[in-house]
Order: structure tokens, then C-alpha cells, then sequence
């Protein structure tokens, strides 16, 4: 495989780096860098951006699949030619952005993206925006689940969240994994998937990994070598694994995915803004949903239920996890009718930072 | 040949309001037969619950990583998928392009590859998926070529990320596309050739608001700050509290400052500087009004990442204010990093991240290591343990014993037993 | 004998405004040679920084435990006090006496011992320092004689301990020394003879201000509570308002409150009742304005310690609301100890207290164990670990396999095995 | 030893229980038990207690040193027939309470208290109370320090913060102990000892201690037995040992105190109460004080250096470790000098649950 290196051909520079931004900045933005005064929303997907010297940019925020073709980066490309002064940017959350130094601009772009695109406008101000995700059965070697398809599934779902700016109290973020490797990041709302049992060993493939580093891997110290038919294998000791997947991941032979019993989780809370009370970690909210291509709806009535209690009692300003703070989990759970058992309840070494050591109760 | 390609659980994606990537990758499949095979495939993984990846490693000529190498299990029914390769792409900082950069990029693509571009991956990367073990090397020379480098992968440095601070937002206390780009550049060696115990992560926000998500999902997180007082154009203050009325301020602001430090002093902002801990709620709310301090930096901090063995950490405090400005700035921090990638580089583990390192040897013993000293600002508060070994206090007799936590720098250890 | 002792660093306790317990031992040794000698070894400590005492075992008659005895490693120079122990005796529930009480003990005390009382040891018992072999029993059965009883050591029930409660306390939601004497005669067996892993201690507390240290210093902690609105005086309200002015009332009351759920409505205070968590701080401030809602009752946590081995812990919620007042909500409770004991006694390790044990087996293992169903008001937040095994998801050939933490149930693993 | 139980000897009845609280009660506290309206402060050290049948109770409290002589006790018992109707108690925290039912009883009250006892009247509202602590060289068989000595010193130091309920944002508890185990409780402020090295094994007492006990005991694995000439001793493996002195306490041999290394910390910040925030574990703020009895001058000086910053930068209400938290404990070591350092990070389990996890920082 790698002999392919070995063929001659003419080869380019090495170790370029990063292409220089500001060969690729709006020029409104290399005027007044670093001296932008304030910003204010104009209306769902739109906010103008006011510099020290005067000058306004308008920035327009569609929605995008993330997971495009080359033809559909052209059309983007050709809208940004005719009403963003060739330039555009694509934000933390695959969004796509065009900067605009005309007003007048604005309306037109907006039609070009949703006639020529396809693509919705918004995602900004207390709004939901893109599901930030991974590559599920499209590329990666270890997904249980798909994870472009069923976030276009979701987002379906949370459409006028998405293009309005003010039906939440707060912005939600939500993402979504395909192993418990979790590439998808800590969200205010994560769907992910979830895995039920140690790795079943393919016995056929023991020999096409390094046993020491498999065996070294494993955070939980469960696999241990074994000699089996003057050949040395893997085994698996069950009680210690924690089904993480870890082996899977250094090894294809550990297999532990399970299409009849891997499930979808959704944790609340995420938090990576240092806002208030600083960031946070999601917290478990609702297991066993079923994975259930191609639209698994389980998953979409789970999330609605959870946003509209969010809706409903939030605060302005309070992201979900603050919100089911506030209340209580309690609440959370007398509010969306999921049932609290005792997954719920840590089992690491950090568990009893967990527990409710106060007698502060809500009665 | 793609008509016969059965994608009938997919087409279910092809409804509803938000953009379907099935339809798009449908219309390119009419002229790249991959994306339709590649459909196909998918197709199978939603029927079976199941994948049908194997992924391996494949290197481009002088790089250690950047391919992400998969082959398909269904490359009887599927061959033109039989390789399907992703290779990444380092992006311009901030995930700026004008259209002509970007238009270069789509023509390299569609000339070498399926055609298929993710914008971006989690990580930040460019990802072009769809090449296989010959096209691959194809694409990356003409990549080079035209001044685009390869992403990282494996235990190596991986592609940096920013929000688009001072490019366009109001709250941006440093220059987070042009540190990018700089520590992207100075440390485009280890990025390409993986010789780190494991993966290294830098995300750089502009301030705490961390729209790069740096505390969660990078080893070293970069995050704009200031010194000194906040900004307060009291006019506009009072403009807002006019329009919105006290009792909106004080239940949105004033009740929702961590640490009780804003007043509203009839139509007056009143911030207790010393105790603002940078939270930036306040400012958020009201950006016409307040704003970051003039004296601006970044604090940095170490060890966020996400779940996998130990569970998810969080960057915490490693150095609370750095200015972040000149040439001997970008040193200072470079000079930190080189340290702490020694220090970590020779003591890890293989496959663990700097966090679980500072999990196992303890921040304390880090410091130490890396020539840095403690700040209270690095803890949210002391030890509540009486287990403690004060060094300093142990009877000579039993002085220069090791503490608490396994001693790291073991080569020390080794050296000494040898002598004995 | 007494003039030969040398006091001479002790004396440097005599000065200064509080008083001083060297004085009056001194007084004391004038018709107690014991006391003068154990002022003796006392100054010898503070010279040397050293302990002369060592520890052994005495049993009263029918008892494992309430006996500390002590011997003196310097009985041949204070040959009085070569055994000098401690009698742990219990008090009235919240350390009320009468002074017939109080002489009583004092006069058998005086008969019998060195005439050294503490008021009260820290657990909560009453300390008579100073009595031999020969008279602890005698001065034992001259206690039981006149209605008194040991206290409790060693892997025993402690003696238990109560705040002033309804005795005197307007904050007061349950008979905290009803309770506290029902649990002590209930349970005396328990307290007398040693059968538990380790010690187990109750405190009770009547409101969450828990001026008993339930939380963490004891294994369960009994704290009052109560159920529905807070109950509001609102003229007492408004005349509190008029006396310290509004923003007094804000910045100590309604900025304080943790969860937000108290306003200032003009002179009204209106409360968010069922966010309040019964934090007693605003009723605290303004006792004649607010006050704990009717319907009272108890909150019982479970596993709190001082540092030994893990380190501090606190107390962490089991039930979280609990009637207290007729025969059956008493029994109710103890059929929840019962069954605590009961499955701590069985799975716990030598040494290992309650707290501890949760830590190792896991809060939802200890509930499954006495068959109290998870509650969310238990925890602060769900677990942050993905790494969960749920049984009921598990495939049938992977079924009930044991779970993270160690199975508890041994007894059951083995004759499975067995059976096998 | 045991066999004085063989003696014969009249018995007493046995498994007696707890004394009859109502016996001891003063009568108003029967009459209106559990129906208490409403309190107030009269002045420093006296309360009254209103009952919803509008009887009044003076409460008034007394600081006591806890060790006190049955002649001691007797005088109470006289003063409490004179003015408190016969009955009397004592607090959580070791202080003495006089009930009355007559006002006009509190000044000569007082004033026998003050003469008689010598007891100062004080220990209420925002005060610094009694200290709780331990046994020390008086009785334990542990102590590395005195516990009841080292208390009077200290109290001499903050008597006008006992005897004034206005000196301070809030009432303040402090505690001591005399050994690692720490019989002491979690307080606002407490003085502990620290131990410096793992226990020296005195050989000669080996024989007289159950090994396996003592062995099972450490929370370390520190200790393992070891054969030496034919018989088995223990080792104590010094990298794992923590110093704890759990083995110490386990048994005699296990000598973990050393006279010229033992010092004492300062810890800040422990709360039991649920108020605000809830319960809370004390801090390290402060370690490496001598162990310099008789009156411990430097563990004194600190405390008043603490009290002072808290004096003059605390809110009305803040516990000691709510104003450290608010103000940061950056701003802590600042206002009173001690440094911080490396062994105030935690090296627990728990470690990353202390550290600053966010962008939040005090510049
Ligand atoms: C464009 C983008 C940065 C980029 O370089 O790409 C961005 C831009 C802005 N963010 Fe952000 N944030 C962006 C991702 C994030 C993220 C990361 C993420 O979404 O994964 C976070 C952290 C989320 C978290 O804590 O888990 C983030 C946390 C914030 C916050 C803090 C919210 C809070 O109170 O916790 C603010 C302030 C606010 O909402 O008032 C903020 C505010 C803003 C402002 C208003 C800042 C400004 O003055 O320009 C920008 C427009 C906001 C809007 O959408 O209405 N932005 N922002 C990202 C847009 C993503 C998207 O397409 O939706
Ligand atoms: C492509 C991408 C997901 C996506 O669709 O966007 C991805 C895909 C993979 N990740 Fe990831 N990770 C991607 C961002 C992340 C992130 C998010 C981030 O960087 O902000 C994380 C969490 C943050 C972090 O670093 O912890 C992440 C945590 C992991 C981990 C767990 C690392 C850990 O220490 O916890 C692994 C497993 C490993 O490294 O052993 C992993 C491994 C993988 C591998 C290489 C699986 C494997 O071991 O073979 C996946 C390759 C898929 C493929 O076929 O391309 N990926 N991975 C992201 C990289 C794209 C890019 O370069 O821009
Ligand atoms: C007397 C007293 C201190 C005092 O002067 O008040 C005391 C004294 C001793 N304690 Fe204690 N403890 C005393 C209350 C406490 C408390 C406080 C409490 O109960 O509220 C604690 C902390 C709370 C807790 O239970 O954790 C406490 C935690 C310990 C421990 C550590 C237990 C642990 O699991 O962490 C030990 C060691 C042990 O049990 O192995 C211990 C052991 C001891 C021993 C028995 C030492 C020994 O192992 O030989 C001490 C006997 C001293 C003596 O000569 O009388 N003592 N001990 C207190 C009991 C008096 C009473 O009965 O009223
Ligand atoms: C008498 C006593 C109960 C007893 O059964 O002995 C008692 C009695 C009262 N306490 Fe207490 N507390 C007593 C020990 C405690 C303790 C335990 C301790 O001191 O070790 C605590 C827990 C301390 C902690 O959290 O670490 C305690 C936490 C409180 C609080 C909560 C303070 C806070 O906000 O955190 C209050 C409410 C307040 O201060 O307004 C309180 C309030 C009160 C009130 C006002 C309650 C009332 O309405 O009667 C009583 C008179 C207070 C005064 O001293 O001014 N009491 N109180 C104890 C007196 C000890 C002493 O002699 O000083
Ligand atoms: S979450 Fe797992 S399956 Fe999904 S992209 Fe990451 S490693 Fe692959
Ligand atoms: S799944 Fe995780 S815990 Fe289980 S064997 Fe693999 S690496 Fe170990
Ligand atoms: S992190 Fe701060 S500077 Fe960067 S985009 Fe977000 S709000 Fe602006
Ligand atoms: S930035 Fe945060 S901490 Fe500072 S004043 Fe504003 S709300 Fe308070
Ligand atoms: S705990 Fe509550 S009821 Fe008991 S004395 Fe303290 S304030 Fe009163
Ligand atoms: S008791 Fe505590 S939680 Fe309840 S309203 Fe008062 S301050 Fe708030
Ligand atoms: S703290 Fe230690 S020395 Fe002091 S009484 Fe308790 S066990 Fe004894
Ligand atoms: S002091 Fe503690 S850790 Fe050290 S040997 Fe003794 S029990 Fe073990």
C-alpha cells in the first residue's frame, strides 16, 4: 500500500502552514481589525457589525449540511462573488457566513441562498443553530450510528428554531456522536450513541494488530493476552470493561458496536462559554432511544419534548443546563415525563462530587 | 450502473426543510459514479444498522498523517469505493476564503477526488473525502502546489482552530487568526510528523464567550481576556436601562454576575473591577454599553478534552494573563508550549493526553516540570486533603523521598537505582 | 506530693481573660491527688511535645465499649494516675439538665473518680476523666443504678447528638430530642455492643442551619424540613423593609438566595415555593417575617465523616422528605436503618463507615441493596460518564453480568458459582 | 486486666438508654415546645425566645473551656437554681445556656457568672464562639499537640470576638485537632496537626498488635509484613504512605508523630449549614506553624491575620469561606501575606474538581 509513495512523480513544496487569512478577509474586515465598536441584530440570521471608524458590515448566516459537493461550494462562491464582495466564511458550527458591505445587499443574497442553495437563513441570536456532528456510516470505521443523516433528520424537526431568533430563551447548541468516542463536542444538547457490552473478540483478526498496544490502551485494564493453540490471543474480562470502545478504535478486531443493542443517549448542560457560572459538562437526560434510520424520530420527539419545557419555564439569558439548574432535575424530569433511575447516578471516582450533600431539597 | 444502486432509506433524507446532502451528493453522483456507489454503501449501513468501513494508514510522501485511509468491506458490489480516503486540509484561520481561494480549492478537488468537501470538521479541517491510494498522492502535490497543507492526524499536533475575532467581533481581545496562523506555521513540523505521546490540541477564542469551544475540545485552549477596568459608556447604559427598564437589568444583569459585582446605580453601571472575573454575561447583554478593558491578553489554559478513558476534562488555569501582542509575546508562549511538550513529550504514556498526564502526576509535580509557578488563579480553591507531603518539611532522614503521586521524571529514578 | 510537681509551662495557662481549665484542676489536685499528677505529666507533654498515654481495652460488664482507657508511660514518677480512664456516659437529649441531674452525676462522679468532667465530648457524650480498674466498674454500676448509661465505642451506634430544637428553637421542624432518645433506647443494643463494620453516628439537626454538624459529622444525618409555602408574616415583612430599607433587603436577602426564588414585591416578599430549597438564609435574616412552611418533616442523608482514609465527606440525601411525628413515621425510619445496617453490615469491609462503603460500591448498587428507589433530588446532577452499564440493554448473552463497581452481594455470586 | 469484671459485685440494671430529656427541661421549654414563635437578639450573649402563647425565655450563654472540675460544675448548678429556675445546658459547641423566665434575672445572672465561674457571657450572633477540639495531651493516645491548652490560648486572643455580636460579617467557628484523624470537626477556621513522615515501626512493640489488622487498615497499602529473624514484622513502603496515621491509631507501634517536625495548618472555609450555597469542606489556607506550646503564639497571630483581612472585606452574612470565594482566593493571600503554594494544589482523586476549569480569572 504505502509502495505507492515509492512511485516518481513531481513533487510540490512541503510544510506550507496555513493559508494566509488576510489574503482571504473581507476587506471591510482588514480596515477596521480589531476595532470593531459593537454589533446588533437586525433580524434572525442577519447582525451588522459597527467599527470605531464608522463602517458597518452585515453578515448573513445560512444554514449548511456541512457535507457538500464541489458543485455546491461553486454556486455559494458565485452568490458571494454577486453580493458579498467575493468573500465568505464558514463559523465554528459549519455555518456558512457572507460578509456584506452593502445593505442593499442583504435581500438579494437571502433569496440567491435559499432559491440557488437550498439553504435556510438564521442560526443566530436565541435561535438553534446547526447540529455540529461527525462522520457516522460516510466514512468513519467505527460509527454505530449515522450522523450527517440524522442530523438533517433533527434539524428537519427544529427548522423554525433554526430561523428564528427569539422563540428559545437562550441559544441551543446541540451536537451528536456516532461512538462513545464522542467527536462531537459537549453540547447543551448531545445525542450519542451508546454501546451495551464488552467488544466481541473476531478471533480471524487477531493478528493484524500490535497485541501489547490494544492491550495497553484499554483505560479500564480488561483485555489481557491469552495463549490459545501456541498462538497468543485476546481476551476481554467482562466485569471490568466499561464498553468505551477505546480497543475499537486501536484495533478493528475488538468489535464493539451492536446493531440489535446499541442505543442513543441524549446529555444535557454542555457548557464551553466561561458565562456566569462557567463552563460545564452534559449530564445524562434520557437513555435506551432506539437507533432508528433513516429519520429516527424516537430521537427528534425526545429533543422536542425537552425544548418545549425549556421554552416554557426558561429564563431569558439561561442556557438549557442552567435552566434544568434552576429548577432542579426534579422538575426536569416531572417536566418531560423521562424516567430517573439509577444510571443516573454517577458511578466514578468523581461520583461523590455528584450527590446532593446538602439538605437543600425542593418539596 | 447507478441506476441499478438501491438508496431507497436514504431518499427519506431527501424531504423536509433543511438542505439534504443526499439530494447533493445524488446530483454530483451523475458524474462521479463514487459518490453514487458511495450512497449505495450508505444505503446498506442504514438497512443493516452496520458499517461497512476498514480504515488503515496511508502516508503522503515526508507526512506522517493528514489521511484518513478507509477501504470498503462491499468492494465487490461497490469498487469504485474499493479505496475512499479522506484527506485533510489546513484551512485558512478563521475559515475565511475569498471565492477565488475557494474556487482553487474545489477545481483541485473535483480534478483528483469525488468531489465530496466537509466544511469543516470538528477539529477545523478542510475534508476532502473521496480519493484513493493514487489520487491521494496526486491531489496532495497539487495541493502543495498551490500553497494548501495537509491537516494533522495520529499522536502528532493537530490543525488549530479560532473564532473569527478581531476580524469582525466587538468582544475580541487578541489577534486569534494571526496567532493561529503563527503557531500553525512555527509548529507545521510537529503537526506533520506525529512524535507525541498522543494527539495535541490548540483552540484559540477571542474572548470567554469561547465560540471556538477551546475548554472542551482542546488540549490548550487560548482565550482572550483584559486587565484592569471594564469599559462603560454610560450613556448608553442609561439608554438601555431606559428602554428596557431597571427591573429587565436587574433580573438579566445585575442578578446574573458570578461573583455579584455589577450595580446599577440609578441609571448608572457601577462594576467592581478587582472582583470581575471576566465572564463577559454582563457585556453580552449590553455591547453598546460595556466592553472589555483597554489592556488586553489572553489566558491560557491546559488539558480539556473529550471523553474517551478518563471522561471529558476542561482546559483549567495555567497562566491567568499573558499579553499576546508583540513578537516577544508570540515567544514567551512558544517558549511555554516548547516546555511543556518536553516535559510531557518524555514522561506520558503513549495514548495519553497532557490532561491525564497532569490527572496522574498531579498539577503541582506539572508545574515543577514546566519551570512555572503555582497561582492561586490556577485552582478554584486549595485542597480539602490533609494528605499532603511538604517536601520542605520532612526530616532529613526522610528528605527527597517521592510524593504522593509517582514520581514522572523517571529516568531520574532509574539513574538512581543504577548507582546503588 | 503535690508541691514536688512541676507546672511550670501549665501555669503560663493561667493568665489571659478566658477561663482556665488549669486553674481550676489546680484546684481540683488540692483534694484529688490524681489531678495534680496528671497536671504533672501534662507540663512533662508540653516540655518534650510528647504523649505520655497509652490506649488498651476495659469493658464494663455486659458492654463492648464506653470505656477509653488510658495508661501512663510515666506511672513510675505519677503513680496515681498510671490508669486513668474515660467514661463515656450519654446525656439527655440536647444536653438539657435539670440540677438535680446534673449533681446527681456530679456527686457519683466525685465518689467514684478523679472529678474531671468535659461538657461535652465532640460525638456528644458526657467525658468523666480520671478512674482506674477498680473504680470504672464501680462507678459504672453506681451510674446504671441511678437511670445513667455508657456511651458507645469502637464498631458500635455512637452516642447520638441533637440540637436545642423545639425545646427552645422557633426554626425547629421536627422533636429533635424525641427522636434522638427513641433512636438511643431503640437502638441500645447497638450503641452497647460492637457488631458493625465500623462506627456509625446519628445527629439531628431541627432545620437546615444544622447547628448539630449532621452534615459532616455523622453517618446519618436527620435534618427538619418542610413541605409547601414558607410561611410569610407579610406586616413583619414590610415593617422589616421600613427599618433596614430596600436595598438592605436586596443585598441580604434576595441577592443571597441560591436559587433565586425570593422577591422583594414593594414591602411583600414573595416566594417561589417550589424552587425554594429551604436554605433557611431569608427566614434566618427576618425570623419574625418568614418562617418554615406547616407541613413539617425530616430529610435524611447518609455517609458523612470526618478525613480518616478517603478524606472528608458529607453527608449526601437518601429520603427527601420524611413525616416525623406519630409511632409509624418513627418505625418507618427505623426499618430504613434496619436495612441499611443490614446490608452494610453484611457487604462492607472491616473499617470501612457507610460513606466509604457508597463510595466503593456506588450509590445505585447501595439503593438497589435497601430497596429505596433513585430519586433525582439525591444527586445534583446526573452522572458526566458515558461509561454506564445498563443491564437492561445488555444482550442476552452479555445478561446480568455484574455491574462497574464490584458486585456487593457476594453470597449470591458464590452459589451461582457453585451452582454452576 | 479484664478480670476486676469477675469480682463480684452488686449490678446495676443495664442497657439503660438515654436520660428522659423531658425531666430536664426548663418549664417553659415544656409548656411550649415545638411551638416557638420568633427570637432576638437582647444583647451580646442573651437572646429571647418568643412562643406563639406569648411567653417569653431569656436564653443566655456562657463560654466555657469544656474540661471543668465537679466543684465547677456544682457552682453552675447553684447559679442556675438561683436565677434559671434549676435548669441549664449546654451547646453544641460546649458552651453553657442558662434559661429564665424572669428578665430581671439576666444582670445578676451574668454577674455570677462573670464572678462565680469566671466564665465570660458572649458566643451569640456574629461572634466567634467557643472552639470545638479535641482531647490532645490530656487523655488521647494520639495527640502529636494539646487540644484544650492550645484552645485557651487561642480564645484569650479573640475574647472581644466573643463577647461582641457585632465585630464580625458573621458568626465564626473554629476548630481544632490534635492528630491527623481529626476528631475536630469541618469549621469556618481550624487548626490541625500535620504529620511529616511515614510512622517509624518501634520493633520492640510488634508482637502486641493483631498485623493483619494493621495491615488492612491502611488506606495506602503502605504497609506489608515482612520476615525478619524468623518472625514477621511489618514494612512500611514510604512512597505509598500518606502520613495519615490511620495505622498509628490502629496500633502503637505504628509511631507517627515526631516532636520535631509535627506542625500545624490553617483551614479555611468548612460549613455544614445548607444556607446559600450549602455545606462546604474547609480549605487549606495556611500549614508549617510551629507546634510551640504552651500558648502557641504564631498559630494566634495567623488566626488575627486572617480575622482582620475577613473584618474589614467581608459582607454582612458571609460565612469566612463565602468571603474567600467571593473576593478569590488570589485576593486572600494578597490581604494577608501567607503564600501560596504548590501543596495547596490538590493531588487527590479529586483533584480536577479544584482546579479553575474556565476562562473566569480576577486581572
Ligand atoms: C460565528 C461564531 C464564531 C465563529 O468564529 O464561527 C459566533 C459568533 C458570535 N457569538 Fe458565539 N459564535 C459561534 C459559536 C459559539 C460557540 C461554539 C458552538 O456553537 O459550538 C459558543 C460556545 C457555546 C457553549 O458555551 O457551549 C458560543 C458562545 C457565545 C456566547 C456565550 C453564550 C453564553 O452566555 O453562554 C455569546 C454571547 C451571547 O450569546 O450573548 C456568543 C455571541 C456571539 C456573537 C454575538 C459575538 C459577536 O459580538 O459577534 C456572534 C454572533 C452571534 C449569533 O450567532 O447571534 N457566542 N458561540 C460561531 C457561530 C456558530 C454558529 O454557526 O452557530
Ligand atoms: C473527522 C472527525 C469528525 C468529523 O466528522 O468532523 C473525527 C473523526 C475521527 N476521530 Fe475524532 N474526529 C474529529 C474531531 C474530534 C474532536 C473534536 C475537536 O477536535 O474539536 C474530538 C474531541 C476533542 C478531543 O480531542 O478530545 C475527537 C475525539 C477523538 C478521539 C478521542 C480522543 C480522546 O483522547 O478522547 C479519537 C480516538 C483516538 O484518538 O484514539 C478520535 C478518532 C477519530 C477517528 C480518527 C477514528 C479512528 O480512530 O480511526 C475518526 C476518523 C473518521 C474519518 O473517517 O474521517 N477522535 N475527534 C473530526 C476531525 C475533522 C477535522 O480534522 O477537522
Ligand atoms: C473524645 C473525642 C474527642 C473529644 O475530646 O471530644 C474523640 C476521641 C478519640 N477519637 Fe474521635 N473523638 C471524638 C469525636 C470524634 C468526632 C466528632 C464527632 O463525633 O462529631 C470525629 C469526626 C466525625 C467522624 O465520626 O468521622 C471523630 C473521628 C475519629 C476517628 C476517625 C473516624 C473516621 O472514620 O474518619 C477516629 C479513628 C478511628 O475510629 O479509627 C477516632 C478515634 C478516637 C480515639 C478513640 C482515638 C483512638 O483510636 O484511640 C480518641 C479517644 C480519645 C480519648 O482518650 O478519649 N475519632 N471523633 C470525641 C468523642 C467524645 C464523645 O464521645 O462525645
Ligand atoms: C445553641 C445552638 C444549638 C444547640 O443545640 O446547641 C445554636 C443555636 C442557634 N443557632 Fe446555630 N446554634 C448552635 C450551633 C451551630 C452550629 C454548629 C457549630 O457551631 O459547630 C452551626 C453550623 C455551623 C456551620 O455551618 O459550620 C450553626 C448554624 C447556624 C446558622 C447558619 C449560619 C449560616 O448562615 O451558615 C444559623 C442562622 C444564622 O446565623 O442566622 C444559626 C442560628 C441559630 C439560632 C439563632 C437559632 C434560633 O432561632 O434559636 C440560635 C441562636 C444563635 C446564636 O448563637 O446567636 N445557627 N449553629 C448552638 C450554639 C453553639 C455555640 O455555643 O456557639
Ligand atoms: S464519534 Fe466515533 S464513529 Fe463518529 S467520527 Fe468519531 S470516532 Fe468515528
Ligand atoms: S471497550 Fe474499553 S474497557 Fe472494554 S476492553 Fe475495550 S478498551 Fe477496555
Ligand atoms: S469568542 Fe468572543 S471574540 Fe470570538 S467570536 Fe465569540 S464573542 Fe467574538
Ligand atoms: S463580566 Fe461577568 S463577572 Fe464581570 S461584571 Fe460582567 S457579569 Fe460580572
Ligand atoms: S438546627 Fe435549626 S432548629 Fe436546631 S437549633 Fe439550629 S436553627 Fe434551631
Ligand atoms: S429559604 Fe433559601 S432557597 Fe428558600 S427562599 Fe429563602 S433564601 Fe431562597
Ligand atoms: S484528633 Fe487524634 S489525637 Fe486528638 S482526640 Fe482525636 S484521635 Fe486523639
Ligand atoms: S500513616 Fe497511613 S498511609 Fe502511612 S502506613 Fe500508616 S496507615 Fe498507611
Amino acid at each position: 500500500m504505502t509502495t505507492a509513495t515509492t512511485k516518481v512523480r513531481k513533487k510540490g513544496p512541503r510544510d506550507n502552514g496555513a493559508p494566509d487569512y488576510k489574503q482571504n478577509l473581507h476587506p471591510l474586515m482588514v480596515k477596521n481589525y480589531g476595532t470593531w465598536a459593537y454589533h446588533e441584530f437586525v433580524k434572525p440570521g442577519v447582525l451588522v457589525y459597527v467599527a470605531e471608524s464608522g463602517d458597518k458590515l452585515w453578515v448573513v448566516r445560512a444554514g449548511s449540511p456541512r457535507t457538500m459537493s464541489v458543485d455546491k461550494v461553486r454556486k455559494i462562491c458565485d452568490i458571494a462573488d454577486r453580493y458579498a464582495e467575493g468573500y465568505l466564511r464558514f463559523t465554528s458550527r459549519a455555518n456558512l457566513e457572507f460578509s456584506l458591505a452593502k445593505e442593499a445587499n442583504i435581500e438579494p443574497l437571502i433569496k440567491a441562498v435559499n432559491k440557488e442553495l437550498g439553504f435556510p437563513v438564521g442560526g443566530t441570536g436565541h435561535s438553534i443553530s446547526n447540529v455540529t456532528h461527525t462522520q457516522g456510516w460516510l466514512h468513519c470505521n467505527l460509527p454505530g450510528t449515522d450522523a450527517a443523516g440524522s442530523v438533517k433528520a433533527l434539524m428537519d424537526e427544529l427548522f423554525e428554531e433554526f430561523v428564528n431568533d427569539d422563540k428559545l430563551p437562550m441559544r441551543v447548541k446541540i451536537a451528536a456522536s456516532c461512538c462513545q468516542i464522542n467527536c462531537g463536542g459537549q453540547a447543551d444538547l448531545s445525542i450519542n450513541l451508546q454501546h451495551h457490552h464488552p467488544p466481541r473478540i473476531k478471533p480471524e483478526g487477531v493478528g493484524i494488530c500490535e497485541l501489547p498496544k490494544v492491550v495497553a490502551i484499554c483505560p479500564a485494564a480488561a483485555i489481557r493476552p491469552r495463549a490459545k493453540d501456541g498462538t497468543t490471543t485476546l481476551e476481554v474480562v467482562d466485569e471490568k470493561c466499561m464498553y468505551c470502545g477505546a480497543c475499537h478504535g486501536q484495533c478493528p478486531t475488538m468489535e464493539i458496536r451492536d446493531s440489535e443493542t446499541d442505543t442513543l443517549s441524549i446529555w444535557l448542560g454542555g457548557k464551553t462559554s466561561s458565562t456566569r457560572k462557567g463552563p460545564a459538562f452534559m449530564r445524562l437526560a434520557v437513555w435506551g432511544l432506539p437507533n432508528n434510520p433513516p429519520r429516527w424520530p424516537e430521537v427528534g420527539e425526545a429533543v422536542k419534548k425537552i425544548l418545549s419545557a425549556y421554552k416554557q419555564t426558561g429564563r431569558k439569558f439561561e442556557r438549557l443546563g442552567e435552566w434544568v439548574e434552576r429548577i432542579g432535575w426534579k422538575k426536569f424530569f416531572e417536566l418531560t415525563g423521562f424516567p430517573f433511575t439509577k444510571y443516573h447516578i454517577d458511578t466514578t471516582e468523581m461520583a461523590r462530587s455528584t450527590f446532593n450533600t446538602s439538605a437543600q431539597v425542593r418539596l | 450502473m447507478a441506476d441499478k444502486i438501491d438508496t431507497g432509506m436514504v431518499d427519506e433524507l431527501e424531504s423536509g426543510p433543511w438542505p439534504s446532502f443526499i439530494t447533493d451528493l445524488k446530483e454530483l453522483s451523475k458524474r462521479k459514479p463514487a459518490v453514487g456507489q458511495l450512497l449505495g454503501q450508505l444505503n446498506q449501513s442504514y438497512k443493516d444498522k452496520w458499517n461497512y468501513w476498514q480504515g488503515t494508514v496511508l502516508n503522503v510522501d515526508g507526512y506522517g498523517g493528514g489521511i484518513i485511509a478507509r477501504y470498503s468491506e462491499l468492494s465487490q458490489q461497490y469498487p469504485a469505493i474499493a479505496q475512499f480516503h479522506t484527506i485533510r486540509v489546513i484551512p485558512p484561520a478563521g475559515w475565511v476564503y475569498s471565492t477565488k481561494t475557494l474556487r482553487n480549492l474545489c477545481d483541485i478537488w473535483d480534478k483528483h477526488g469525488a468531489g465530496i468537501m466537509q466544511m469543516h470538521g470538528m477539529t477545523g479541517d478542510i475534508l476532502l473525502l473521496g480519493t484513493d491510494n493514487e489520487t491521494t498522492f496526486d491531489c496532495a502535490e497539487e495541493l502543495f502546489e498551490n500553497g494548501w497543507d495537509l491537516g494533522g492526524s495520529g499522536g502528532a499536533l493537530r490543525t488549530l482552530a479560532c473564532c473569527v475575532g478581531q476580524a469582525r467581533c466587538d468582544m475580541a481581545c487578541f489577534d486569534t487568526m494571526g496567532l493561529t496562523t503563527h503557531l500553525t506555521n512555527t509548529y507545521i513540523s510537529q503537526l506533520h510528523r506525529p512524535e507525541f505521546p498522543y494527539k495535541y490540541k490548540f483552540k484559540l477564542s477571542g474572548c470567554p464567550n469561547d465560540c471556538a469551544c477551546s475548554m472542551q475540545r482542546s488540549d490548550m485552549p487560548i482565550i482572550g481576556t483584559w486587565r484592569g477596568p471594564m469599559q462603560i459608556n454610560q450613556d448608553e447604559a442609561a439608554k438601555f436601562v431606559k428602554e428596557h427598564g431597571e427591573q429587565y437589568v436587574i433580573d438579566n444583569v445585575i442578578t446574573r454576575c458570578p461573583t455579584n459585582c455589577i450595580k446599577l446605580e440609578g441609571k448608572k453601571i457601577a462594576v467592581d473591577d478587582p472582583n470581575c472575573v471576566r465572564c463577559m454575561h454582563c457585556i453580552n447583554v449590553m455591547p453598546k454599553a460595556l466592553r472589555p478593558g483597554k489592556d488586553k491578553g489572553v489566558t491560557i489554559l491546559l488539558g480539556g478534552k473529550r471523553t474517551l478513558k478518563i471522561g471529558d476534562t476542561m482546559g483549567s488555569v495555567l497562566v491567568p494573563f499573558m499579553k499576546m501582542e508583540t513578537e516577544e509575546d508570540y515567544q514567551k508562549l512558544t517558549d511555554l508550549v516548547d516546555r511543556i511538550w518536553d516535559f510531557w513529550g518524555s514522561n506520558a504514556h503513549d495514548h495519553e493526553r497532557v490532561g491525564e498526564f497532569i490527572n496522574r502526576v498531579g498539577l503541582g509535580t506539572f508545574l515543577e516540570g514546566i519551570g512555572l509557578e503555582p497561582d492561586p488563579q490556577m485552582v478554584r480553591a486549595p485542597t480539602s486533603s490533609p494528605y499532603i507531603k511538604f517536601e520542605e518539611l520532612a526530616p532529613s532522614r526522610f528528605g527527597g523521598e517521592s510524593k504522593h503521586n509517582p514520581a514522572v521524571r523517571s529516568e531520574e529514578v532509574e539513574a538512581m537505582e543504577r548507582a546503588e
